[in-house]
């Protein structure tokens, strides 16, 4: 058995023994303790990682299995990964883990709960690991489809509408992405021969240049749903809204990170001269999106409403970074989405602690929580500055790498458009700042408040993990961004610039 | 070797850093006193490190062939984006490094003293020391910065630090409005400077000062005969760089913050917002000095700039009681002092004088403004008022603070023998070689300096006796340490002969004392004193006759020239109610409404087409027998073909 | 083998019944006489069955199979049929067809 | 001869098929059924399919008509009278089946048929008998034991579906 195919298996594996148990207790500590396993698994992989490319392989990509699945069409079971996935993967992990903490408190049908969270997390993982752009699609599908229990059964508000716009909207986003996916199998091999799926084989050759025009598009757009381009974002602030806490932290966390890591490497890079093309198309709404969504935020008042337009903000910002074709950029674009990834699920575990103890998520309702839940409030505050991109966090490793590369290109419309994207990090500040002060200062606004209790054990186990990777990434990012750096070059070299 | 001498003070940010990290972490489990005393050693450390090496690098080492050097003893790669576009950490060793070293431990060393008094029995006492430390370890990493981006990156840091320090009486929403008013318009103003950052790495590949400023710079070349909307590209760069030194330093019209955020504990005050985070955009124009000499049209608007705004916060603190606020926008006027002189300066030896004037004026701006608002402290302390109107005869109670206010405000009056006169005196010798209607502006600004500082001193200290509900009482032994050491260096810092020291190039001068320009200067700031006296120590209200005597100007200068009520129509009209809002309509009704649009005609075809099942037999009769019927009719059609 | 009567007369006779079985099934509504311009229709095609067989491939047997099946069929058809009917009258109190739409959308 | 014969069983088996579907006494409607259904056998004794005719006459006119009869008798009084269709539907179905039988009759008018060499073998009983439960090629006994198999489904469907539920609602 190789050791990527473990990823997928511990998860199968945990569903399965968490299906044996019906005491709530033991279903939640299986699933940390699976997720746990699954957690370090990914950490000896990224040493093995290390240890390989310390040791000087060089290929491409690492750990690769390559099994014939479905002869006639050429669909394999192939996976491997490069210092892009494995730093996604990490991500994935740590995110799921902790998920599993931030949903400790759900008390109707937890063993549905978590094996249909554990699900999703498979897909993930499953598709982060892919080289095969059909079984890619099959764990995207895969991650997809369980969030609409998720959120159908243990979601709040209008959770059946939310639940049914968010599948509706990512199906639709699938069903062009399985048309461009199939456009590139059928161009994979423009010169005769064996067609393939194998994203790191069509990456070689070089589609023609019709259908380029005509698959990107459809593939970007389709990974661009999920990463909530604009204007195909609505489904998330609803979605968010409506989510589970240990939903939307998967959801924003990892789930909208395969449209960004799906766009840069599958629609950009298999089919870079058509993304040239229609960059600045993409640009627009790239930069549309991240200043739209920061100044959509700072109307809000519902916690989650905030930072579900906060991330469209975000996301704008790692489309607008891939559509940069400058290695710099790209490499903040991945930072940008571990980053994000990171920060928006400290925020959503936290609103959703501040909910199951406030009981209301409207920022005009509170006031003062600083003084009733220290920890929280303190967390919420780091969160809020990271957000923003505080040196010391990782968002701000990433934002400057994206505006460093991006500012290597010299035409006036990036120039101008990049501009734009970084002033949406000053309105950042507004939303967050505003939403903090009213939040947890000033003098307690609901009596009932005051007895309120601070975080518990398990909510300080998933707030000072995220916290702690965060900050450790923005104080030390050197040797992330190098391993994303170093594995960037074998692909935007193919790209031809 | 020199470099290796200076490594050691890389020690001042690591333990900074750790009494941030452990004050903040384990402060709630700590006594108080105790969290307090390990931010005090720790600045107390560093304040000894910083002057051992001021001492070996301006008396001992520093010189190499003549010339203050610019020295790098430590340096570590952070991270890497090509290269030659590299963010290191490290610490870089030059005469205005070294010398806002010792202004920025000196007065956080005092105000950590200070404040074991003036916040005792505070709740939240171990946060304020963490705030403090972060504060410190942020000022000090900007100060000793070996490239751009890691200035940046500590301006961001001071810019939080400053953020919660104001907002520390979190419960006082003006404070929370203050604390995010600063930071956001900081952040506003940082975007220029980001953008600034970028550019100029952009067309230097590189962040390093050492390469930037160094003699084969290409900062300068490399951008020359570009030109962008008819103004030169490098002179666009150092203007957006300057927006985020204007934005820290509260310079004209991005002012706004400074005066809220007095919201803050008072020696927070002291510390930040009048010593050492204010300056920073001084610091910032100085550190790029040699790449602004590049850039004239850079500087000339630099100087206009701190022109305009040294005599509009000047006006506006004529007006202003409450005391902080007087000294606030006190603060501001001399900061358009120093940007001024950096504007008016040419690059080397005499030619630099405005350089060296304006960190000189920091230097003592930084002693004697601290101690103004320690004093304040102190007077706060004791009455429980901000209000001067609710303050006067404390000179007998607090005869101490009395004193060393005295020496403060006739430090910053400009007369001699205190140290603002010689720093002053400098900018407007420099001034006047530029031209002579800055000259006249802060001839003027100097007269008014010493009217309001003069005004506030009086109504405070003078006057009649107000009935205070508890009497006041001299400052703890804590504060009146601070007090006093702040006093003496306010007595006697402009006796050091800083030409020698810190210049544009490195290379000291001799400078030359004018008469023409210093009595004038000493004229007008006894005017200014003597008018002071005539309207506040007097009994009677000879200032509130000239105040309904002149009603339009006195209200304009009271409300601040209608800033901030023109900021908050912008930013509420126009930004939260006139772009976010609609935003946030359009989003719900427009995008999102075209999407739930596309569901509800789908749910509307299927409602049509379901109703097509009707439960009616013999309509699916019908629909059979005819579609059989056009199934045949077409056969027979196409099989006639 | 009629004499004189091509395949064509048989047909026209057997299309007649069909569509006058059809006309019945539109018209009525009463299930039981649905059923019977059912059994019309039936029997027309039975008809058709054995007269092409008779006509077109008198040495084979298909045709006449075919339609004695359908004869079989068409019995148990009628039978679920009429336990429907019945059924469905005992439910509804009623057997018309515009009345029986309980399943419909 | 012949040909007079097949005309009168031919205007036996329209007249009844409208009265079939036109009456208005729905026991009426089953007799004149029945008559078209008995006229449909004599087609078949003409065209000298005895066996053929004579299942007609036994399932189809013995057995279907009297189960029809049986549910009239269930479901309806002697003297019901059916309301007549309005004249929209019946001129609007009317159409419908004159179109479909134009459209029928053209196709079929221009279709060549190739009438085959006529074997006057008799089909009788014992040849259907054979084929049908030969297993060689074209033997039916598939078919035949299929639908055997389909009639036990249908009385055993039909039996389950009349009878009354247990719980009667």
């Amino acid at each position: 058995m190789d050791r990527l195919s473990l990823l997928v298996l511990v998860p199968a594996l945990t569903m399965v023994i968490i299906a044996m148990f019906k005491d709530p207790k033991k279903v939640r500590l299986i699933a940390a303790v699976g997720m746990g396993v699954q957690l370090i698994q990914i950490l000896f992989l990224l040493f093995a990682f290390f240890a390989e490319r310390n040791a000087g392989n060089t290929s491409e990509m690492l750990f690769v299995t390559d099994v014939v699945w479905y002869q006639s069409l050429n669909i394999h079971y192939a996976v491997g990964i490069d210092g892009i996935s494995v730093a996604m993967l990490l991500l994935t992990g740590i995110i799921v883990f902790v998920g599993v903490f931030a949903s400790w408190e759900i008390e109707d049908r937890t063993q549905e709960f978590f094996i249909t969270l554990i699900l999703l997390a498979t897909g993930v993982f499953g598709f982060f690991i892919s080289l095969d752009l059909f079984t890619l699609f099959m764990f995207y599908e895969l991650a997809v489809i369980p969030m609409y229990l998720l959120i159908g059964i243990w979601g709040s508000g209008p959770k059946e509408y939310s639940a049914m716009k968010l599948t509706l909207m990512l199906m639709g986003a699938s069903a062009l992405l399985l048309v461009g996916i199939l456009g590139i199998y059928f161009n994979s091999a423009p010169d005769g021969g064996q067609l393939t799926f194998n994203f790191i084989e069509i990456s070689k050759v070089n589609m023609p240049m019709e259908a380029q025009m005509f698959f990107f598009p459809l593939t970007f757009i389709g990974f661009g749903v999920l990463a909530a381009m604009y204007p195909f974002h609505t489904w998330s602030p609803d979605g968010h809204a409506s989510a589970p806490t240990a939903v939307s932290m998967l959801h924003a966390g990892v789930l909208m990170k395969l449209g960004g890591y799906g766009a840069l490497r599958i629609a950009i890079m298999l089919m870079p001269d058509a993304a040239h093309e229609m960059a600045w198309f993409f640009i627009i709404l790239a930069v549309i999106g991240s200043v739209y969504g920061a100044l959509g935020a700072v109307a809000q008042k519902d916690l989650k409403y905030i930072n579900a337009y906060s991330s469209v903000s975000h996301l704008g910002l790692i489309l607008f970074a891939a559509l940069m074709f400058n290695q710099v950029a790209y490499e903040g674009a991945v930072l940008q989405m571990i980053s994000h990834g990171l920060i928006t699920a400290l925020f959503f575990a936290l609103i959703g602690m501040i909910y199951s103890r406030t009981h209301t998520r409207n920022i005009d309702e509170m006031g003062g929580l600083m003084k009733v839940m220290p920890v929280l409030g303190v967390a919420y505050m780091v969160a809020g500055f990271a957000s923003l991109g505080l040196p010391g966090f990782s968002a701000f490793v990433a934002e400057m790498t994206i505006f460093v590369g991006s500012f290597q290109n010299t035409d006036l419309f990036t120039r101008v458009a990049t501009v734009l994207v970084v002033s949406s990090i000053v309105i950042t500040a507004v939303y967050i700042l505003r939403a903090a002060g009213i939040m947890l200062y000033g003098p307690i606004k609901n009596k009932k408040f005051e007895m309120l209790p601070d975080a518990r054990w398990y909510d300080k186990v998933a707030v000072f993990i995220l916290i702690g990777v965060i900050t450790g990434i923005g104080m030390f990012p050197g040797w992330l961004s190098n391993m994303i750096f170093t594995d960037l070059t074998p692909m935007f070299e193919r790209m031809g610039n | 070797m020199q470099t290796e001498l200076f490594s050691n003070t890389v020690w001042i940010l690591v333990v900074l850093f750790f009494a941030f990290a452990i004050v903040g972490l384990f402060g709630n489990r700590l006594k108080p006193m105790l969290s307090g005393a390990i931010s005090t050693v720790a600045i107390l450390f560093s304040a000894v490190i910083s002057y051992t090496t001021a001492y070996f690098y301006f008396f001992q080492d520093g010189m190499i062939n003549g010339k203050y050097a610019m020295l790098i003893p430590f340096q570590h790669e952070w991270l890497k984006f090509s290269d030659t576009l590299v963010i290191n950490m490290g610490i870089m060793i030059d005469p205005i490094s070294v010398m806002m070293l010792v202004v920025v431990t000196t007065v956080s060393a005092m105000v950590h003293i200070y404040s074991f008094g003036y916040m005792k029995g505070e709740i939240g006492f171990e946060r304020y020391y963490a705030f403090l430390s972060l504060f410190s370890f942020s000022m000090l990493g900007l100060v000793m910065s070996t490239n751009l981006f890691q200035m940046y990156i500590f301006w961001e840091l001071v810019g939080v630090s400053s953020y919660l320090l104001i907002g520390f009486y979190y419960k006082k929403p003006s404070a929370v409005n203050a604390s995010k008013k600063a930071f956001i318009v900081t952040r506003f103003a940082d975007l220029g400077f980001l953008v600034g950052i970028l550019l100029l790495s952009f067309y230097t590949r590189t962040f390093d000062f050492t390469t930037l400023l160094g003699p084969d710079s290409t900062a300068i070349s490399s951008m020359a005969g570009l030109s962008f909307m008819g103004v030169s590209t490098i002179s666009w760069v150092m203007i957006l760089i300057f927006m985020g030194g204007a934005g820290k330093s509260a310079m004209f019209p991005l002012h706004i913050w400074l005066p809220d955020a007095m919201e803050g504990p008072t020696p927070v005050s002291a510390l930040i917002h009048a010593a050492t985070m204010v300056v920073a955009g001084v610091y910032l124009v100085a550190r790029l000095f040699s790449i602004y000499i590049g850039a004239p049209e850079a500087l000339a608007v630099i100087a206009f700039i701190g022109a305009f705004t040294s005599l509009f916060a000047a006006i506006i603190a004529v007006t202003q009681t409450d005391i902080k606020r007087v000294l606030a926008f006190s603060t501001i006027s001399q900061i358009g002092y120093m940007m001024l002189a950096l504007g008016v300066s040419g690059y080397g030896g005499e030619e630099g004088l405005g350089f060296m004037a304006s960190m000189f004026h920091l230097f003592t701006h930084a002693m004697f403004k601290a101690l103004l608002f320690l004093g304040a402290g102190a007077v706060i302390h004791a009455v429980h008022s901000n209000y001067m109107t609710e303050m006067g005869g404390l000179r007998k109670y607090l005869p101490i603070t009395h004193i060393t206010f005295l020496i403060a405000a006739l430090a910053i009056s400009g007369i001699p023998p205190f140290a603002g006169f010689f720093s002053k005196d400098e900018i407007l010798v420099a001034a006047w070689a530029n031209n002579p209607l800055y000259f006249w502006t802060e001839w003027f600004v100097a007269g008014l300096t010493a009217f309001y500082m003069f005004r506030l001193y009086f109504s405070v200290f003078w006057g009649e006796n107000r009935n205070y509900e508890k009497k006041p009482h001299e400052a703890p032994v804590s504060m009146l340490i601070a007090l006093v050491y702040l006093g003496i260096a306010s007595a006697v810092v402009g006796f050091i002969p800083f030409s020698q020291f810190v210049t544009s190039d490195g290379i000291p001068f001799d400078i030359h004392f004018h008469w023409n320009i210093a009595l004038p200067s000493i004229g007008i700031a006894l005017v200014g004193i003597g008018i002071a006296a005539w309207m506040y120590l007097k009994p009677g209200n000879v200032a509130d006759k000239m105040a309904t005597s002149m009603p339009g100007v006195y209200k304009l200068s009271l409300n601040k020239f209608y800033i901030d009520e023109i900021y908050l129509w912008i930013t509420h009209k126009i930004i939260f109610k006139g772009i976010a809002a609609p935003i946030a309509w359009f989003d719900r009704h427009v995008v999102d409404g075209s999407m739930n649009g596309i569901a509800w005609v789908t749910q509307q075809v299927s409602g049509r087409t379901k109703k097509l099942q009707s439960g009616q037999l013999q309509q699916y009769g019908y629909a059979m027998v005819l579609g059989a019927v056009a199934f045949v009719l077409l056969l027979l059609y196409w099989g006639a073909r | 083998m009629i004499e004189g009567i091509g395949v064509f007369d048989v047909l026209v006779v057997s299309t007649a019944m069909f569509f006058i079985g059809i006309y019945g099934f539109l018209v009525r509504k009463n299930l039981i006489t649905i059923l019977m311009s059912i059994e019309l229709v039936l029997n027309s095609v039975n008809i058709n069955f054995v007269v092409f067989n008779k006509y077109l491939y008198p040495d084979l047997l298909q045709g006449y199979m075919f339609a004695l099946f359908a004869i079989g069929i068409a019995a148990a058809e009628a039978a679920v049929a009429i336990a429907i009917i019945l059924n469905v009258f005992r439910k509804m109190k009623g057997i018309d067809v515009e009345h029986v739409d309980t399943m419909k959308y | 001869m012949e040909k007079f014969i097949f005309y009168f069983i031919s205007a036996i088996i329209l007249v009844f098929s409208v009265l079939t579907v036109t009456s208005r006494k729905i026991l009426r409607a089953a007799v004149y059924l029945l008559f078209v259904l008995m006229a449909t056998a004599g087609l078949y004794f003409m065209l000298n399919y005895n066996f053929l005719a004579a299942v007609q006459l036994t399932v189809y006119s013995g057995g279907i008509v009297v189960l029809i009869v049986f549910a009239v008798l269930l479901t309806a009084h002697m003297e019901h009278k059916l309301e007549a269709p309005s004249m929209m539907k019946s001129i609007f179905a009317g159409l419908v089946a004159v179109l479909g039988a134009g459209v029928t009759l053209f196709a079929l008018n221009s279709f060549p048929f190739k009438e085959g060499v006529i074997i006057e073998a008799p089909y009788d009983v014992e040849a259907v008998g054979l084929k049908m439960l030969s297993y060689g090629e074209n033997g039916y006994v598939l078919p035949f034991e299929v639908i055997s198999i389909l009639l036990l489904a249908a009385i055993i469907g039909a039996i389950i579906v009349a009878k009354k539920s247990v719980n009667n609602d």
